[in-house]
């Protein structure tokens, strides 16, 4: 069952993604180790986390692009998925500092004893285990998407309302994560970090294992996302985005496939941050601001939102762009250049980057097979007015 | 208050809902019987696209009862459980999946298990294939399986909604202005195509075009601020004084 | 007594004989300079000094001294009054008010004061202007003593009740006495009785007096006890009314930043993410007005205001329209990719500004009228937030009137509810749809005018109104304004009650979930529109 | 050649992964050898460029002075700036990107205490220095930064004894916003006011989140407390945007600073630019500069600014005195060592003294911070302050508090042998309070 699912969505363009990412997965850090700086194939060290950041990025990027593409849910809250994920990551690596804190406390990370606090939050409790980690990484945001899917979806909050609500939570969750009293760093979030699994998170070594499993977590999720929008699953929410009413009259739970595919891109994005954290080296409530969220909107209609490689895409061009903007004399305009992109694409690349480029491609196929049918061979009916029209542009 | 007679298959009652004060359907009460066909005129207004509502759980009547195949009492389901239960329902604007092939869309409609589980892990099987070649037959859009809906003709869209309509394998179906939009030639072969279609269930179809309901040659309810005004034949109400003064007099 | 004395005595010397006035100018000359002798503690015994000559003539100096214009001349240690002129420093004599010298900075050591000394002023001044011919000036002199207690004032008061013609100026100067008493060693009934009439004031400064009082033994210990409890229970009543009036003031600032996306947002459906940054542009227009007004026309600072509201109004209004033109009339129908467009604009707009004008706040100033405050019972009432709420609700039913009784408005409401058959109709919907993102945006830029009174000017102004404005929009209802009223100021009610017992932190996040549970009841707001059959 | 839809995808996403992979080779590689690069790590955009943009600015002049006289070593200094846009993961980013790729010799940057908390393991992996020139919590001794901004008992401390002994304070509210520096900086307070034997009922503490604008609420309630008949001081740790509309409020309010005043660490000469401070005159403001001190080294340094900037209303403040400080430590400590090698200059700093600009001196010590004056300054009509009191000589910057149970023992100290950030003086062992 689960063999056919995947092989339903394991076409041409799927296999020359994952074969992109599972090669970066392993040749980046190749290169990065085993060659001398003086090679030109040679990647430097600081490069491997940065790459490894933008992965993460895309993998968040995707885990949007699958419900706003494929489903029309707008989420401008999904930071907080990435941020919740990126915290559970945070706790287990807070944990295993261990003495190694400025005060030493075996137990306490240092936050805790500078604020005088005794023992350790209830919450904190099994954060020194790598497997439970892990597992809270999936759960913590997968289960606040549930609750919120569960009332939203029910409730038939759509579009616009659904989108502000979204950033609401996103709100509120990073007002509470301020807040030194919930026990999570306040401002200063979750910082200085040393082993994971019992590697130098410093260490080169380590970076590049982490890149790797950066790319292939993205590889992995993109087959999953694949493999749902082939299947029925996959029609039933393109058909919820496009005529949303006409699927419930159909006899669907609209809102049961929704929450299906909510939860599961915010474990998606959970998993990101928690990628993400270890690469950064820090996490803090600025991941939940609500500008974060937008921006990943913004990766995708980059990228193109109509595919589920146009997130990923996106999420890699507007970051590596801010990383170059960002330095030397182009730095105060780097905000000029950021709006002008989201301007720009809005108005002229409305499909996003992949989408023009693939529908370019649609339309020159179109073209000769207009050609052809011009030679005498059938293509279409041309009964109805506009029925025999070609296409010159993919509809979304 | 008595239950509704076995061969009734819809059955409505002393119905109100309001918006914002207005009074969209107003104490109205309907009977269809299984295997009937019927046709609902009315002006602008009448109630005719919020009766369609009711009946499917788009909107919740604010008094009144509607039953369903016997006692099934649709004022407490939702859409997906009314249109389970064997309700189809076709939009006044042809509603299909835009970004589908017309196969796709059809395959969506065919009745089978709902379930997100389902839909994720299941490949659709050699019936139900020739089930949607069986329709695709019925709605002459064979040729353009492959096509994506946007592209499709505005009638052919018609169509394509009546198809998936029927993939539903319904008991009753609620057409909402079938042939809106649709040459004389079209209009005449939709009509032919629901007159097939009543032969096994029951339809009711709301249509502002005469001819066309001429040409189904059925029973006429006339609704008239949300109440039915008159009912019978097409010669009979259009012979009502009062139908005349609302709406053909116009 | 021996102070009455005095201030008759030179009153009537100073009326009778300038050369008699000489000699007493003489000795004045030297306690005023000795001002610029030794710190702060030296100052403050002069001040004492003078304050006891009781002599009026004293006064000018004391004012100039808390205000920081008085110097001394390095030469000769003379202290003047200084008024910096250009480059210079006018020197003014204290006493004659006669401008006798010009010196550069570098002339003159400034006498300088903290808070200590200007208490000290102010409490001889209390004392010196209690006769002041000058109404206001009585009410703060007695105002004066009532703060500071000084049981030397006591006899000062005296006298000067027995003169006082204004009641509500005897009521203060009856109430300064008793705060006097309680800070003397006079008998227990006095005491008693001096409490029964600062209970009467009631309010927070008189808790301040009684409640170290409510220590001592005896008799003023425990009527000051029962005047403590019958004053914190009518504070408690207050305290209900007070957090109203900061609801509807926080209201009124939500409702005036939210009333222009309720218009772009709300009624044209563009999801406007730049809406703050119309808002802060209000606000930077007055910035400029009130720059413009201080090198040209420092007159006119009064009513920078009411030249900056329709000039904010247009700048903002203008930007508008520039961004509908340029960017949103091609996105219409397509209302989350105007989310994306204006959210670039949004950026370029506050870097913008973070360019032309720097990326530190910007002082815009108070005018008079709007500064200060005033008390019904004892609820305080500030100018200002006043001032806002009555701006919020004029713009508000301004609004309601030109969409309802003007062509425009007509028009304008045709084409956000059916845009072709407005456009068959002859309504140049392009127009209308650059006017209306064009009035939405004006309203932002006024609403910026009034914020720019109580928050930062500076380029991140819009962003932080933004998510509140939307929250407003949305709970109230799209596309419909007495949502919009009734959101703003029920939120702005909620957050302050729950603020004394959640925190402000706590207190918004519930608020925000609040909406969040709301909207699962009501997806489409408090005023929804129900329309029939919205077609999916 | 026909390509499918898929082989354009694949392209592009190969496209961008290998312009991801060429990111070093766009930018220009090693450090020329005839400048010496100065990295400049501050915001300048996002929430942060209120402040920062200054210090990037008062760097470049500093720079540029420095070239004037000749450069160091004989070569020139080139600065490299960076916009980490207040986003505290890309501080770390950046600091990366500043010593491995631009090579530079040494890092002037950060505002926050999480951007500091966010490169400190970055400078720490890289060895590098850097400066940080913002009054901060403490609790914090790390080899490789150099804090020439205040340590608590640098600012904090000196003010409650001001407003005890010149203004007969007996009540307190500490009032804040919530993060670190003000948590730590009232825990500190509150636990030397206890010593000092204020009751707990007397000591009332706010938290307030960042950019807070209503204000209302808190300020009635500071009235309510301050009416308790004992004089009342606010004493305000909050930071940036909320205060323009804090004190608004208590100028509307009518809270007079001669009967509640209300004294500031987180308020300079920049802050209130944006304020009619008529209200608001005899505030006060604890520092280590004020822009009015009068002394020959800062009338110099303001004209050089005023000039520099081309705009004879830009003011100057502390955490700008702090990086002219550290940047002529820097400089004389290079000179010293006689290379930007990092482990000899980290050697060669301790010890070295340089003039501040208020006409003392200021040594960095062994624990990385260093010497300052406390003054204690009252706000004027003209936006400026005046000092009212200074402390009679310097004080040392103390990085773990001596009122905090957790820290009192600990001490720094960078130079050989010890060379530990967090050496406990009870256990006599480096590594904090122990086991």
């Amino acid at each position: 069952m689960i063999g056919s699912f995947i092989r339903n969505g394991f076409d041409r363009s799927a296999f020359f993604v994952i074969l992109v990412l599972v090669a970066a997965a392993f040749v980046v850090p190749a290169l990065a180790l085993y060659t001398t700086p003086a090679s030109p194939f040679h990647i430097p060290g600081y490069a491997i986390p940065l790459m490894g950041k933008y992965l993460t990025y895309g993998l968040l990027a995707l885990s949007v692009g699958l419900i706003w593409g494929y489903c029309g849910i707008l989420s401008l809250g999904h930071g907080a998925f990435f941020a919740l994920g990126g915290y559970a990551m945070g706790m287990y690596l807070m944990r295993q500092i261990g003495t190694r804190g400025v005060y030493g406390d075996p137990v306490l990370p240092d936050f805790m004893v500078f604020l005088n606090w005794d023992e350790l939050p209830v919450a904190w409790y099994g954060f020194q285990s790598f497997p439970y980690a892990m597992l809270m990484v999936v759960l913590a945001p997968g289960i606040l998407a549930f609750v919120f899917g569960w009332f939203a979806f029910r409730s038939r909050v759509t579009g616009v309302y659904l989108s502000i609500i979204t950033q609401a939570m996103t709100f509120a969750l990073m007002l509470g994560f301020f807040r030194n009293n919930l026990g999570f760093g306040g401002n200063n979030g979750l910082t200085d970090f040393k082993d994971i699994l019992g590697f130098n998170i410093q260490a080169p070594e380590t970076r590049a294992a982490l890149f790797a499993a950066s790319a292939l977590a993205l590889a992995l999720a993109y087959l999953i996302c694949k493999s749902i929008i082939s299947s029925r699953f996959g029609k039933v929410i393109v058909a919820i985005r496009d005529a949303e009413s006409r699927t419930r009259f159909l006899g669907y739970r609209v809102e049961n496939y929704k929450l299906v595919v909510w939860v599961l891109s915010a474990c998606m994005a959970g998993i990101a941050g928690a990628l993400y954290v270890p690469q950064v080296g820090i996490i803090n409530p600025g991941e939940f601001e609500p500008a974060n969220s937008i921006e990943v909107v913004i990766w995708v209609a980059v990228g193109g939102r109509g595919l589920l490689v146009g997130p990923i895409v996106g999420a890699i061009v507007v970051n590596f762009a801010k990383s170059w903007f960002t330095t030397g004399a182009l730095a105060p305009y780097w905000l000029f250049a950021l709006g002008g992109l989201f301007v720009g694409v809005t108005l002229f690349l409305p499909k996003g980057i992949m989408g023009t480029l693939g529908g370019g491609w649609t339309a020159l196929k179109q073209r000769r097979a207009s050609a052809a049918a011009e030679a005498g061979v059938s293509v279409t009916d041309t009964d109805g007015p506009d029925g025999g029209r070609l296409k010159t542009e993919p509809a979304e | 208050m008595s239950g509704p007679e076995t061969e009734t298959l819809l059955y409505l009652d002393g119905v109100s809902v309001s918006f914002d004060g207005f009074k969209a359907l107003n104490e109205l009460s309907l009977i269809i019987q299984a295997g009937e066909m019927r046709a609902i005129i009315g002006p602008n207004g009448a109630g005719k696209t919020t009766m369609m509502d009711v009946v499917t759980g788009k909107t919740r009547p604010d008094t009144g009862t509607i039953y369903f195949d016997g006692n099934v009492d649709l004022t407490k389901l939702d859409e997906a459980s009314i249109a389970e239960l064997g309700i189809g329902r076709k939009f006044q604007k042809p509603t299909v999946f835009q970004h589908h092939t017309v196969w796709d869309n059809l395959e969506l409609a065919l009745a089978g298990r709902r379930g997100t589980f389902a839909a994720l892990f299941r490949r659709e099987g050699s019936s139900e294939r020739e089930r949607i070649e069986e329709l695709l037959g019925i709605i002459r859009l064979g040729e353009l399986r492959d096509m994506e809906a946007a592209n499709l003709s505005h009638g052919q869209k018609q169509w394509l909604e009546i198809g998936m309509l029927l993939a539903q394998e319904p008991k009753l179906l609620l057409v909402d202005e079938p042939a809106a939009g649709m040459t004389d030639a079209e209009t005449e072969a939709t009509a032919d195509l629901l007159k097939e279609i009543a032969k096994e269930k029951s339809v009711v179809v709301v249509e502002h075009d005469m001819t066309f309901v001429r040409a189904l040659g059925v029973k006429v309810t006339v609704l008239h601020e949300g109440s039915v005004l008159s009912e019978g034949t097409i010669d009979h109400v259009s012979e009502d004084p009062r139908v005349i003064e609302v709406y053909l007099g116009r | 007594m021996r102070i009455l004395i005095q201030v008759v005595l030179a009153t009537v010397l100073a009326l009778a004989a300038i050369s008699g006035a000489k000699a007493q100018d003489a000795d004045l000359r030297d306690l005023i300079n000795g001002l610029a002798v030794g710190g702060y503690s030296e100052t403050e015994e002069q001040i004492a000094a003078l304050a006891a000559t009781g002599d009026p003539a004293v006064v000018p100096v004391l004012e100039a001294l808390a205000e920081g214009d008085v110097y001394a001349r390095k030469s000769d240690r003379m202290v003047f009054i200084a008024e910096k002129v250009g480059s210079t420093y006018t020197l003014t004599d204290p006493l004659t008010g006669e401008t006798v010298d010009e010196v550069a900075s570098g002339a003159i050591d400034k006498i300088k004061v903290n808070n200590r000394l200007r208490r000290a002023i102010r409490t001889a001044l209390g004392a010196l202007t209690l006769m002041s011919p000058d109404a206001g000036t009585r009410r703060a002199a007695a105002e004066a003593i009532f703060q500071s207690g000084d049981p030397d004032a006591i006899e000062l008061i005296d006298a000067a009740i027995e003169q006082e013609q204004n009641p509500s100026i005897a009521k203060l100067m009856r109430e300064a006495r008793a705060a006097a008493v309680l800070n003397s060693d006079l008998s227990d009934e006095e005491k008693v009785a001096a409490i029964e009439v600062i209970k009467t004031r009631s309010g927070r400064d008189s808790l301040s007096l009684l409640i170290p009082l409510t220590e001592v033994e005896g008799p003023v210990g425990a009527a000051a006890t029962a005047a403590v409890s019958a004053i914190e229970g009518e504070l408690a009543m207050w305290d209900a009314a007070q957090n109203v009036w900061y609801g509807l003031s926080l209201g009124s600032v939500l409702l005036l930043a939210a009333i222009g996306l309720a218009i772009t947002f709300g009624v044209m459906g563009v999801i406007n993410m730049a809406h703050g940054e119309m808002v802060m542009i209000g606000a930077y227009t007055t910035f400029v007005v009130q720059e413009i007004i201080r090198s040209n026309a420092p007159w006119l600072f009064d009513s920078s205001l009411f030249i900056a509201i329709p000039l904010a109004f247009l700048v903002a209004g203008a930007v508008g329209v520039a961004i509908e033109r340029g960017v949103i009339r091609f996105l219409y129908g397509r209302p989350l990719e105007t989310l994306l467009a204006t959210w670039g604009i949004s950026l370029i707009l506050q870097q913008a500004v973070r360019t032309i004008f720097g990326p530190t706040n910007q002082q815009v100033g108070t005018p008079s009228w709007m500064s200060g405050s005033f008390e019904i019972g004892l609820l305080q009432i500030t100018y200002n937030r006043l001032a806002i709420i009555v701006f919020a609700l004029i713009v508000f039913f301004l609004l309601m009137a030109f969409l309802k009784r003007t062509p425009f408005g007509l028009q304008m409401r045709a084409v956000t509810q059916n845009r072709q058959m407005a456009s068959a109709m002859g309504i140049r919907t392009p127009w209308v749809d650059a006017m209306t993102f064009g009035l939405g945006s004006g309203i932002a830029g006024m609403a910026g005018v009034a914020l720019s009174q109580i928050d930062n000017v500076s380029p991140n102004l819009g962003q932080s109104y933004i998510i509140d404005s939307f929250m407003v929009v949305v709970f109230g209802g799209v596309g419909n304004l007495w949502g919009t009223l009734v959101g703003a100021f029920t939120l702005g009610i909620a957050n302050k009650f729950l603020e004394p017992y959640a925190g402000a932190v706590l207190g918004k996040i519930l608020v925000l979930v609040f909406i969040i549970l709301f909207i699962q009841k009501r997806p489409r707001g408090l005023f929804a529109l129900r329309g029939r059959a919205i077609e999916a | 050649m026909v390509m499918d839809r898929g082989m354009v995808r694949r392209t592009v996403l190969a496209a961008t992964l290998g312009a991801g992979v060429a990111l070093g080779n766009m930018m220009p590689a090693a450090a020329q050898d005839d400048t010496i690069k100065v990295g400049i790590l501050h915001s300048l955009s996002g929430t942060m460029a209120i402040s920062e943009t200054t210090l990037k600015d008062v760097m470049l002049m500093l720079i540029e002075e420095q070239n004037k006289k000749g450069g160091l070593l004989g070569k020139q200094l080139e600065a490299v700036v960076v916009d980490p846009a207040s986003d505290w993961p890309l501080f770390a980013e950046k600091a990366r990107e500043l010593i491995s790729q631009d090579k530079v010799a040494v890092v002037f940057g950060c505002w926050t205490s999480v951007s500091r908390k966010s490169v400190l393991p970055v400078f720490e992996e890289l060895n590098s220095l850097l400066f940080y020139p913002v009054q901060y919590e403490g609790e914090e001794s790390q080899r490789n930064i150099f804090y020439t901004g205040a340590a608590p008992n640098q600012q904090a401390i000196p003010a409650v004894d001001y407003l005890m002994d010149a203004e007969g304070v007996e009540r307190w509210v500490l009032a804040g916003t919530d993060y670190v520096y003000p948590r730590t900086t009232n825990k500190i307070l509150e636990a030397y006011l206890k010593a000092k034997g204020v009751a707990e009922e007397d000591i009332m503490i706010n938290y307030t989140p960042f950019g807070h604008s209503d204000w209302q609420t808190i300020v009635s309630d500071i009235k309510a407390f301050g009416s308790a008949g004992k004089k009342t001081a606010v004493v305000s740790t909050i930071n940036g945007d909320a205060n323009v509309p804090f004190y608004k409020e208590l100028g509307n309010q009518g809270i007079k600073a001669e009967d509640i005043p209300v004294v500031a660490f987180s308020v300079g000469e920049e802050e209130l630019a944006g304020i009619d401070t008529g209200p608001l005159v005899g505030h006060l403001a604890a520092w280590n500069y004020f822009q009015s001190v009068e002394d020959p080294a800062n009338e110099e340094f303001i004209a050089t600014w005023k000039e520099f900037t081309g705009n004879p209303d830009r003011v100057t403040n502390d955490p700008m005195e702090a990086h002219v400080i550290g940047f002529n430590m820097w400089v004389k400590a290079v000179e010293k060592a006689g290379t930007t090698d990092p482990d000899a200059v980290i050697d060669a700093m301790i010890g070295v003294t340089v003039p501040n600009l208020t006409g003392g001196y200021s040594a960095m010590m062994p624990n990385h911070h260093i010497t300052k004056p406390v003054l204690i300054g009252e706000i004027q009509d003209d936006g400026q302050f005046e000092v009212v009191w200074e402390t009679p000589g310097l004080v040392p910057g103390d990085e773990w508090s001596d009122y905090l149970p957790d820290s009192k023992d600990l001490i720094s100290d960078w130079r050989a042998p010890m060379s530990c950030g967090n050496f406990n003086v009870a256990t006599g062992k480096c590594g904090g309070k122990g086991t």
